[in-house]
């Protein structure tokens, strides 16, 4: 018993790890029709998954609605948009355009309700940049200063108006040869400093991936078993 | 003037009537079957045009000595050098003067296995050098495709796994016999104990979100452990915890993960399945429902850890507007300036991995955090090297890291 | 269809946007909504996408090995032991399906998008040699003569402005392609710029790296190349957060033009319609609350 | 001062948020048309090709992006279309992506309204087909057999501007303006490198890096990039709009925010204990 609940699980870990790993050198059809239908079964797999999630949103949304807990009409709003989807998805065959090119219902309700929703999500967060600045480029240290000389540069250089009073207003061009109108100094900023930096935290993130990836297959990092037994 | 004319073009004709050195012909190496290689040494005037005595190649293929033959391509002198694969022939100076050409396509015999297992018909390559002046032929050679059971040109990246799984291994060894190891303070973490306190203080729920990868992905896993540790701290100070989930496996992972934390902080009767729950897989609908969480529950403190796409400012920004205490830690190297933005306490990149070894001091995860700092110094000596040698014009270290 | 399409978006998108003034009514309807639909979109797109295209008429075929693909199946299947609490250890096996098949595909990957390739860009020469053959030569000088031709073309009578500005324009052009081609040719004030650019992406990469060192303890010389990484770590941030608002703001512009082009009359005016009336309802409720409040005070 | 310092600091988020949103509301109705847009190289190529083509020469614009990435990609569609119409070339339209078929019909009918395009003559929408890069190999032997009726419902063959139009490598020109694949990729792989025929397109700010490849390798001729490439082809054809407006909105926004952190900072230190002090 201990072997199928805590052996078990490592040694899936290890064998299927451990193939996906070797593949990567192992040129022959075989090993890519092996990647290939490993990622297939990671798909079936994920299907799965999901199905689990979703019938855990319809419990907690049930459950509010049966009980009738402060808010419950919302959870019903929950059950009418998976109804709606649902319904016109299979009227639709999971099509959202014919073979002809109209679209279907199933499209047309993706359209007036996905797109807009997803957009308008990302529409936010063009106030929540300004307000997050706002709120939080303050030059309490040098290093917070530093930060918030770099972005206010970028902010600005970005804007062709300012590059217009920079270069035809102030007629800065450049430095011996050297390129330097606004638009310039953001492409440094962004090209050197920030590259070398991302590179630096790259390198490290990489290291710390393959390290936990090892430690995984190996069966050292088992966290994810959770405890008992 | 017109007898000399007719010297030159004799002279010319001479030259180019010389057949390639070197012609050979033979499977190509590391490639799943049925291409193989024809490869020779370049004419000294193939460089010009033709007009002024440049070459042109014309490779044929046939599948009997005799033909018949069948023109595959037709180049001038310039084109298909060694240097331009150096997959499959490194970065030899000579590469710069000689040719090759990859077959591609070949059939397998009639009733035979399939390429991919088996190997093809043998098949003859021709090579003929044309010049304004004259023709020459090389070959026919023969040779026959066949799969390869490993790719050699991908070895560097192979040595440095096996270097540094190997020092993993050792470190870790090495800590588990002596545990006391020194780690530097990762501000962030010793803030969250901090916030599991005040949460406690006030009352109010600790909010824990794993990031937008499933559990196949690194960040995820990292973030697991985390939860592990910080649920142990909650149980402890009887706090609560809310943790919606943007994958089911994620959600499941995580159930199991809390209900050990509580139970190894010896408080399994304060466990709740319901603590941890699926909202949905859609990345923004997932944001705004969590927004509306914050709002309305105004946990006090928010933790982010794990991997985040552009939903972080969303995230980060409400959690900000409730005043909650927020930590976070990602290897997103495209959302952390807005973390760094957001939030009291940010775990950059590698400190995230980090992180579960330090709440832990689990001699196992401290062992492997050496070693990543060892694989830093070996890339740091590799950059420097590297960079010195090829300022001194020697590019054999940059070669080392060629990737195919 | 159309209109009512064009009022079901703009009714949302103002649902959402209204967020921005605070947690209200309309936006728990689009919240949840949003859920709903995406869960719905999933199922449609599983089914026909997954369990039909990879499963389903995988089995219906005709392949030798198709009983294969039975095997995630039972996987999968295995994950809904959660809901049997007895055994629901069993869906350990699929969890160590998924995170094995992550991490190893995750080492080899990683490692050479992350750390070969970049550590490759890295490894520049810190200095140039300057080329010092002839075409290298030829090809400065024939810049230079480009460089000092285009200068001395005369301004044409009654030039615009306009024009004048495009003229300079192209003679700053010139010059710059003369000075780039003599600083391959020559060590000259802009090599010696291009390799100062190298340095720093030298400097910066070794003193982030120093930053993360976590067994080593951060004083002397590591102290100091750490506080440079955090310099540089700050430029990244400033430099990236400053950068991303141009994206974020084109989008939030696209869904303002998408708002406008609703309020068009045959879409019905959607967009005043619907803002009015939820300024209306929440402007009464705001009222509705502060009566309520008054009560309880008093 | 310092009231006023100590209230700004404690600002409501909210009156942020209404700046912003008015910043970037009224250039859409009042165009301010600030100066410093340059037309970039790749933009002044993609101009420079359609403004040197004969008159009527025939064009394929493909609308290969969905609603998802309409601010960015709308507005160099309606550029384009106007700088064609204006020159009298002949304009096919299509998609890639099965859901931008209505708004690429919605942008093709404006434009062409606008500049007087009749149906079937000066222009004609065939909308989209399934097969991705399938559809293009169709396109190139059989025009007419890919798409036997317009998006409309049309009989292909009846339009008088499809008489003449059989195969993709008729075409002068193809157009592609994409949010990624499939898109002008497709249309190179399988499209120009092939049946060689003109490319160029557009394409999203995320995208520009690795569609500038195919401008250097020379497999298409110029590039519009994001919102920024449409507001300068505006300039260029002399025509501005959405994306200039858009243009002048962003910059706005960003000199908004640039203020709101100058305000903050000095928010700060003005009311900032002073050492020693009370």
């Amino acid at each position: 018993m201990v072997f199928l609940k805590r052996q078990l699980p490592l040694l899936i870990c290890f064998i299927i790890g451990t193939i996906s790993a070797v593949q990567y050198y192992i040129p022959t059809h075989l090993s890519s029709d092996v990647a290939e239908g490993l990622s297939n079964w990671y798909i079936i797999v994920a299907m799965f998954a999901s199905l689990l999630g979703f019938v855990s949103v319809g419990m907690v949304h049930s459950k509010k609605i049966q009980r009738k807990e402060p808010g419950w009409a919302y959870s019903a709003l929950v059950f009418l948009g998976i109804a709606l989807m649902v319904v016109l998805g299979f009227w639709s065959g999971g099509k959202e355009t014919y073979d002809d090119g109209r679209i279907s219902p199933f499209g047309w309700l993706y359209n007036a309700t996905l797109v807009p929703l997803q957009s308008t999500m990302f529409a936010i967060l063009g106030f929540y940049v300004a307000s997050a600045a706002f709120r939080s480029f303050r030059a309490k240290s040098f290093d917070a200063g530093v930060l918030l000389v770099t972005a206010v540069i970028v902010l600005l250089g970005n804007v062709p108006f300012t590059n217009y009073i920079w270069a035809t207003g102030l007629g800065i061009h450049d430095i011996a040869g050297v390129k330097f109108e606004m638009t310039d100094i953001v492409g440094w900023l962004i090209g050197t400093p920030n590259a070398a930096a991302r590179r630096g935290v790259t390198f490290g993130v990489a290291l710390g991936a393959i390290a936990t990836s090892l430690k995984i297959i190996f069966g050292i990092e088992r966290a994810y078993l959770g405890g008992g037994d | 003037m017109i007898r000399a004319v007719a010297i030159v073009l004799l002279a010319t004709t001479a030259a180019a009537a010389q057949a390639p050195a070197d012609f050979k012909v033979y499977d190509k190496p590391g490639d799943a079957g049925g291409a193989i290689i024809a490869e020779w040494k370049g004419l000294p005037d193939e460089g010009k045009p033709m007009a002024e005595g440049g070459v042109e190649y014309v490779v044929s293929l046939g599948l009997s000595k005799d033909g018949p033959w069948t023109e595959i391509e037709r180049f001038p002198g310039t084109l298909h050098r060694k240097n331009e694969a150096p997959d499959l022939f490194g970065f030899s100076k000579s590469n710069d003067s000689e040719h090759f050409i990859e077959l591609e396509g070949l059939v397998p015999p009639p009733g035979g296995p399939w390429l991919g297992t088996g190997r093809s018909l043998p098949t003859w390559v021709k090579l003929e050098v044309k010049s304004p002046a004259g023709a020459a032929v090389a070959g026919p050679l023969m040779a026959e495709a066949a799969p390869d059971w490993w790719s050699w040109n991908k070895s560097n990246v192979l040595l440095f796994i096996l270097f540094f799984g190997g020092a993993t291994f050792w470190l870790i060894s090495k800590a588990r016999r002596d545990p006391n190891i020194f780690v530097r303070r990762i501000p962030g973490l010793d803030a969250m104990e901090e916030a599991i306190g005040r949460a406690t203080e006030m009352g109010r729920p600790i909010l824990y979100l794993n990031g937008l990868n499933g559990m196949d992905s690194i960040s995820t896993i990292a973030s697991v452990s985390i939860l592990g540790q910080v649920s142990k701290r909650v149980a402890a100070y009887d706090s609560q915890i809310m943790v919606p989930c943007y994958d089911a496996v994620v959600l499941s992972v995580c159930q199991e993960v809390m209900r050990e934390g509580y139970t190894a902080a010896g408080r399994p009767d304060k466990y709740r399945e319901q603590d941890a729950w699926f909202i949905t897989q859609e990345q923004f609908s997932y944001v705004a429902s969590v927004d509306g969480l914050m709002i309305r529950e105004k946990p006090a403190a928010c933790l982010y850890m794990g991997y985040y796409y552009a939903e972080s400012l969303l995230l980060a920004e409400t959690g900000g507007s409730t005043g909650a205490i927020q930590i976070a830690g990602t290897d997103s190297i495209t959302q952390l300036p807005f973390f760094i933005a957001c939030c009291d306490y940010t775990l950059i990149g590698e400190e995230l991995y980090a992180a579960s070894a330090y709440l832990s001091r689990e001699p196992l995860q401290l062992g492997s955090l050496r070693s990543q700092d060892a694989g830093k110094i070996f890339i740091i000596a590799t950059l420097l090297i590297g960079a010195l040698t090829a300022a001194a014009g020697f590019p054999f270290v940059k070669h080392l890291m060629a990737t195919f | 269809m159309e209109i009512f399409g064009a009022w079901l978006a703009v009714g949302l998108t103002l649902f959402m946007f209204s967020f921005l003034y605070k947690d209200n009514p309309f936006y728990k309807v689009g919240e949840n909504l949003y859920v709903g639909i995406t869960i719905g979109y999933f199922v449609i797109q599983l089914w026909y996408k997954t369990w039909i295209d990879k499963v389903w008429d995988v089995l219906k075929g005709e392949a030798h090995d198709r009983f294969l693909v039975l095997i995630p199946v039972v996987i999968g299947i295995l994950l809904l032991t959660r809901f049997v609490p007895k055994i629901s250890w069993m869906s350990r096996w699929a969890f160590a399906f998924v995170i094995g098949y992550g991490s190893g595909l995750a080492i080899p990957a990683t490692l050479t998008t992350s750390v070969v390739i970049q550590a490759q860009a890295t490894a520049k020469p810190l200095i140039t040699m300057p080329d010092k053959s002839e075409a290298a030569a030829k090809a400065t000088e024939g810049a230079k003569a480009n460089a000092e031709k285009v200068a001395a073309a005369p301004a044409p009578a009654g030039e615009t402005t306009e024009a004048k500005a495009k003229r300079e324009e192209g003679v700053r052009v010139a010059r710059y392609k003369y000075l780039n081609a003599r600083s391959q040719s020559e060590y000259s004030f802009l090599t010696a710029y291009k390799d100062f650019t190298t340095i720093v992406i030298f400097v910066g990469v070794f003193s982030v790296l120093f930053y993360f060192f976590f067994s080593i303890e951060h004083k002397g010389p590591v102290r100091v190349f750490s506080r440079i990484g955090i310099l540089f770590l700050m430029i990244y941030f400033g430099a990236s957060y400053g950068n991303t608002v141009m994206g974020r703001l084109s989008l939030l512009y696209g869904r303002i033009l998408d708002l406008k082009d609703y309020s068009r009359p045959m879409y019905g005016c959607a967009t005043p319609v619907i803002l009015v009336l939820m300024i209306a309802f929440l402007a009464f409720l705001h009222v509705k609350n502060k009566g309520k409040e008054e009560e309880h005070a008093a | 001062m310092e009231p006023f310092f100590k209230k700004l600091l404690a600002m409501d988020r909210r009156w942020i948020f209404l700046a912003l949103g008015l910043a970037v509301i009224f250039p859409t109705f009042i165009h301010l048309n600030l100066p410093g847009l340059k037309p970039s190289p790749n933009v002044t190529a993609v101009y420079d090709l359609i403004e040197g083509m004969p008159e009527g020469s025939k064009v394929l614009v493909s609308f290969d992006f969905d609603p998802a990435s309409k601010p960015e990609l709308a507005p160099q569609g309606v550029a384009v279309l106007r700088h064609l119409f204006r020159k009298k070339h002949k304009v096919v339209a299509m998609g890639l992506w099965v859901t931008g078929v209505t708004m690429a019909k919605d942008i093709v009918t404006r434009s062409a309204k606008e500049s007087n395009a009749k149906y079937g003559e000066d222009y004609v929408y065939l909308g989209w087909k399934p097969g991705n890069f399938a559809v293009i190999e169709n396109m190139a032997g059989d025009i007419h057999g890919c798409f036997p009726k317009d998006n409309d419902g049309n009989e292909t063959a009846s339009l008088p501007l499809m008489k003449g139009i059989h195969k993709l490598a008729e075409f002068d020109l193809v157009v592609s303006l994409a949010a990624g694949s499939p898109g002008i990729d497709t249309w190179i792989a399988y499209g120009s490198d092939k049946y060689h025929f003109k490319m160029t397109g557009g394409t999203t700010a995320v995208n520009v890096g690795s569609m500038a490849q195919y401008v250097q390798a020379g497999q298409m001729v110029g590039l519009i990039g994001a919102m920024r490439g449409a507001a300068e082809y505006e300039l260029l054809i002399d025509k501005r709009a959405d994306a200039a407006a858009g243009m002048d909105a962003i910059s706005l926004g960003h000199y908004l925010i640039v203020i709101f952190v100058l305000l903050g900072n000095i928010a700060y230190f003005v009311t900032r204990p002073r050492k020693g002090g009370a």
